[in-house]
């Protein structure tokens, strides 16, 4: 029962922030419920038991990417969005038709899962278990997780690079 | 709670993204949007490592958020740079590859 | 902050206010900044706020009362200027000034000058972040008031001197209390060395920080430490004494990095030789009166002479011109060493950080009572 | 079944939350009193005996002033900035361990509020969300000193917390757990205090602590005589209040978060010398406050002393000695782990 509440607040708040965060005007308010969003999301990562997971999302996303969004937003200051030259048919025409095609794919879900329930998960304790993880992440993927480091090193030699003044 | 829920969950999630990205001409919230699309992800790889009691759902989602802290870098000093040349960050001001 | 169209904060130049309302202006300095990140790119000293018209109100006192108006120029140390006011009459009407007045006026200058400095070191100290400098130097600075006070009753503004010698004689014991005062003031200065000289921290934010070498020095006309700090040997205690300076033996300290660390190190050594200096004229103070020939009506026949002092602060010159005729002066001018000492600032903190802008405001030690006067 | 998972956690969090609260208003007290004795002053002296009464004096005279908001601020983040501060201060201590688990009343009853088992990357990422509050507060004033500061702090606490993250890595290989109890039970076992087995952890953690709350010799982002008070210039009454409510809330975490890691938590001096065993005498949680009381004796030390580093000096400090030495030290304490 505990569970179920706390699945459906996460999820209406998770929705909520998101569509706050693509509405607002302002930006740095956008930026403010993506921050949000995200501790929602975090929140619900340790509601499914990936504790790891979550404090790494709040560390990494909250914490550090959405500081650098901040930044760049307090930067090119967006008190006066550029937003207002839009070009209208286009775009509502076709977020309508995504809109659709994402909502029917959802209806089906929604039916096929009333028509035949899926088993309940195997709940397997372990699964979120840090050390599990680690494990994983040291072993079978230790090359990924290599390549992944030496990704963000590149990242962020580009990033200065970018945002160096003489460009 | 069963898969499904985290499953319909994420694709809301990702849906609100893709409107974010569609509708938006601020490149900044355009970036945000992206990163909402990603969150889906994630929820549905922890959603899949739930159901099958294994946590490689939850290295790969590892794996999702470092690439997307080097795209956030990366793309972040594009924007900056971007904003210094041409002092918008309207993507519809954006379309020629070189002015 | 104003409406327009211009980004709040773009990748360009950001303009800020320092002042008049700042705490680390030094009074009602303001100095606008034209900031590239936290870098001055460029900077604009703007004077007058605390502007009373001192020189034009002289010209209509009569030659005694100007002594009290000249207090409330440097108010951190009026009795210097009260000193080189009744010099410059002196050397006006060519008044002989007995040797004790001299001495006496050599002791207090002296004491002022380490009250100054100790106002000086607790402020720049302050500005750099070192809190506990400031209560400690203020601390000593108290007693200095206290020795003033019992002299002349005043703690600030004391109007200590009249034209050719001295108000009163010194109270009994006076002279034992201050080389009482000396021995604790050289106890003290250890103490603010053990706080600041070797820190590293003071070290990183004063050295190689608004260097300004001696020939530039010169040309903009500083004077005082400052000057000093930049290596050149000037002081006019020892180049045109006055007093009873020729009487003493002191050196001058002079700095040769030319940087906000020199100029520290400047004063610091003066502290030890004003307390050298104190110590000499206490014990030679000679017996005998303490005002000089001085006619009943002070009218200075017509001509005009320039006199400048040391000041805590650098060059404080006076240049009179009077008509011979009324008991004003016709024209009164001030040279004040903060207001020419001031003109080196958007040079110094060119291309420096913010944070560096009010290291070196305290480190030309401006009042900005003198300053705009 | 209600009593062990309802009552005594909502119990332990009031009790938690109170005193927190009440020692932050404290600290306030002591920091004035610790830095007037060291410069020859008394201090508050008015209210009550030696000012003892004097939080109590500030927190009602803040309380009642008026809560200003500047006409061009963005009123929405103005207001929240201050909380956006002291919550993360707060949740943090969920996984402090004041104690381990003591027998009250007939009842096992732990001294801590729970124990996650990635404790130490609960604590970390917490904190990083406090940044927000200086950066908004800063933005949202629309004035040109906060946005300064707030820039400044902004920088400062991402890059200090990469290298307290990454002297956090070390005594995770120390420990070899992230639970904070976890690794207090480790000191225990292994009969040391990390603090001297990882020295040089230690330094750039307390280095690191002072930078990341904004403390001196660090205290950029409010450096009142550069920036007039910095990102909370222009708050007043209580939304000002909670900036310092934060701050010290964050020197008492650090202490805290210290203490736990580094000088063996609620641990006695000693804990394996058994001639030294009437110290236990003394109930741990007291040991623990006295510990984090000294670390938090040291921060207002520093401030007493130290001169202010400059913005640059700051971010090279971070970047350029601390972040390679912290690494070095991961590097090392990996080594030593593995040859051992």
């Amino acid at each position: 029962m505990a569970d179920v509440i706390t699945f459906y607040t996460l999820a209406a708040l998770i929705l909520i922030f998101g569509l706050l965060v693509v509405t607002t005007r302002n930006t740095v308010h956008s930026v403010l419920f993506l921050v949000a969003d995200f501790l929602a999301v975090a929140m619900l990562y340790a509601s499914m038991n990936s504790l790891f997971v979550a404090a790494i999302q709040v560390l990494v996303y909250a914490g550090g990417i959405v500081v650098l969004y901040l930044f760049v937003v307090m930067l090119v200051n967006l008190k006066r969005p550029p937003e207002e030259v839009r070009d209208p048919a286009r775009q509502t025409g076709l977020g309508g038709v995504l809109a659709g095609v994402v909502l029917a794919e959802l209806a089906l879900i929604a039916v096929a899962n009333a028509l035949d329930p899926p088993a309940t998960d195997a709940a397997s304790s372990t699964a979120g278990l840090t050390e599990q993880v680690g494990l994983a992440l040291y072993t079978d993927y230790l090359i990924p997780f290599e390549v992944a480091s030496v990704l963000l090193l590149v990242a962020m030699v580009g990033a200065i690079v970018l945002a160096r003044r003489e460009l | 709670m069963t898969s499904t829920h985290y499953l319909v969950l994420s694709a809301a999630l990702f849906m609100i993204g893709v409107f974010g990205v569609v509708t938006r001409r601020n490149i900044v919230i355009i970036f945000m949007s992206i990163e909402l699309m990603l969150n889906a992800v994630n929820i549905n790889l922890i959603a899949f490592s739930l159901q099958w009691g294994n946590s490689l759902g939850q290295v790969f989602t590892i794996f999702v958020i470092a690439v997307a802290a080097a795209e956030a870098a990366v793309g972040l000093g594009i924007i900056l740079a971007l904003y210094r040349n041409k002092e918008t960050i309207n993507i519809d001001e954006m379309n020629v590859m070189k002015w | 902050m104003t409406t327009d169209v211009r980004p709040m904060f773009d990748t360009d130049e950001l303009v800020i206010n320092m002042g008049p309302q700042h705490p680390s202006t030094h009074g009602v300095l303001r100095v606008v900044l034209r900031l590239d990140g936290e870098r001055v790119v460029g900077s604009d000293v703007v004077i007058g706020y605390l502007h009373r018209g001192i020189e034009k109100l002289c010209e209509s006192r009569d030659w005694t009362q100007i002594v009290l108006l000249t207090d409330r120029m440097d108010y951190v140390a009026a009795a210097t200027n009260n000193i080189g006011y009744c010099q410059t009459v002196e050397k006006l009407m060519s008044i002989e000034v007995p040797r004790r007045a001299r001495y006496v006026r050599t002791i207090m200058a002296e004491l002022q000058r380490i009250a100054s400095h100790c106002l000086w070191l607790g402020t720049h100290a302050m500005d750099i972040g070192a809190m506990t400098v400031f209560l400690y130097a203020f601390r000593e600075r108290e007693l200095i008031l206290d020795l003033f006070e019992e002299y002349c009753g005043a703690r600030l503004t004391y109007n200590s001197m009249r034209i050719g010698g001295l108000p009163l004689d010194l109270p009994p014991g006076w002279d034992r209390k201050v080389l009482g005062f000396c021995d604790v003031m050289e106890q003290k200065l250890v103490e603010y060395e053990e706080l600041l000289t070797n820190n590293r921290i003071w070290l990183e934010r004063t050295k190689g920080i608004g260097v300004i070498p001696a020939e530039e020095a010169v040309a903009i006309g500083l004077s005082g430490p400052p000057l000093r700090g930049s290596g050149v040997q000037r002081d006019i205690r020892k180049d045109e004494p006055y007093a009873a300076y020729d009487e003493m033996r002191f050196e001058v300290p002079i700095g040769k990095a030319c940087d906000t660390y020199d100029r520290y190190l400047v004063r610091l050594e003066e502290f030890r030789q004003s307390v050298r200096i104190i110590r000499q004229a206490v014990e030679g103070l000679p017996e005998g009166p303490i005002v000089g020939k001085v006619p009943r009506l002070i009218k200075p026949p017509a001509g005009e002479t320039y006199h400048a002092i040391e000041s805590p602060k650098g060059e404080l010159g006076y240049f009179i011109a009077a008509d011979g005729k009324s008991t004003a002066p016709y024209r009164f001018r001030v040279r004040p060493p903060s207001f020419c000492n001031l003109q080196a600032l958007p040079r110094l903190i060119q291309g420096h950080l913010v944070a560096d802008v009010v290291a070196l405001i305290g480190s030309i030690d401006v009042v900005l009572g003198e300053v705009d006067r | 079944m209600m009593v062990d998972q309802v009552v005594i956690p909502a119990l332990k969090i009031l009790i938690v939350l109170n005193a927190v609260l009440v020692g932050v208003t404290f600290m306030v007290l002591l920091e004035r009193k610790v830095i007037a004795w060291t410069q020859a002053r008394l201090g508050p002296m008015r209210v009550g005996p030696y000012g003892v009464l004097q939080p109590i004096a500030d927190v009602v005279k803040l309380m009642t002033k008026e809560d200003i908001t500047p006409v061009k601020a963005d009123r929405w983040v103005f207001s929240v900035a201050p909380l956006i501060a002291l919550i993360p201060a707060l949740i943090v201590f969920a996984v402090i361990p004041f104690g381990p688990e003591v027998s009250l009343f007939g009842r096992q009853v732990a001294l801590y509020i729970t124990d996650l088992n990635v404790g130490l990357l609960y604590v970390v990422s917490v904190a990083s969300i406090g940044v927000y509050g200086i950066i908004l507060a800063g933005w949202a004033s629309n004035s040109k000193f906060p946005l300064l500061a707030s820039l400044r702090a902004s920088a400062q606490l991402i890059s200090y917390e990469v290298a307290v993250t990454m002297t956090l890595v070390s005594m995770i290989v120390s420990a070899g757990t992230l639970s904070m109890v976890g690794i207090v039970n480790a000191q225990e076992s292994q009969q040391v205090w990390y603090l001297f087995v990882q020295p040089l952890a230690f330094f750039i953690f307390f280095v690191g602590g002072l930078a990341e709350t904004n403390r001196a010799p660090f205290d950029m982002p409010e450096a009142e005589q550069e920036l007039t008070g910095g990102f909370h210039t222009e708050y007043s009454g209580m939304r000002f209040a909670l900036f310092f409510l934060a701050e010290y809330a964050n020197m008492i975490v650090v202490s805290a978060v210290a203490t736990t890691l580094f000088l063996g938590g609620w641990l006695r001096p000693f804990p394996n010398v058994a001639a030294l065993s009437f110290l236990d005498l003394v109930p741990a949680w007291c040991w623990f406050l006295a510990k984090t009381f000294v670390f938090l004796y040291i921060f207002l030390w520093v401030r007493a002393t130290l001169p202010r580093y400059r913005y640059d000096q700051l971010m090279r400090l971070g970047w350029k000695v601390l972040i390679p030495l912290a690494i070095a030290n991961v590097v090392v304490s990996g080594l030593v782990k593995v040859l051992l």
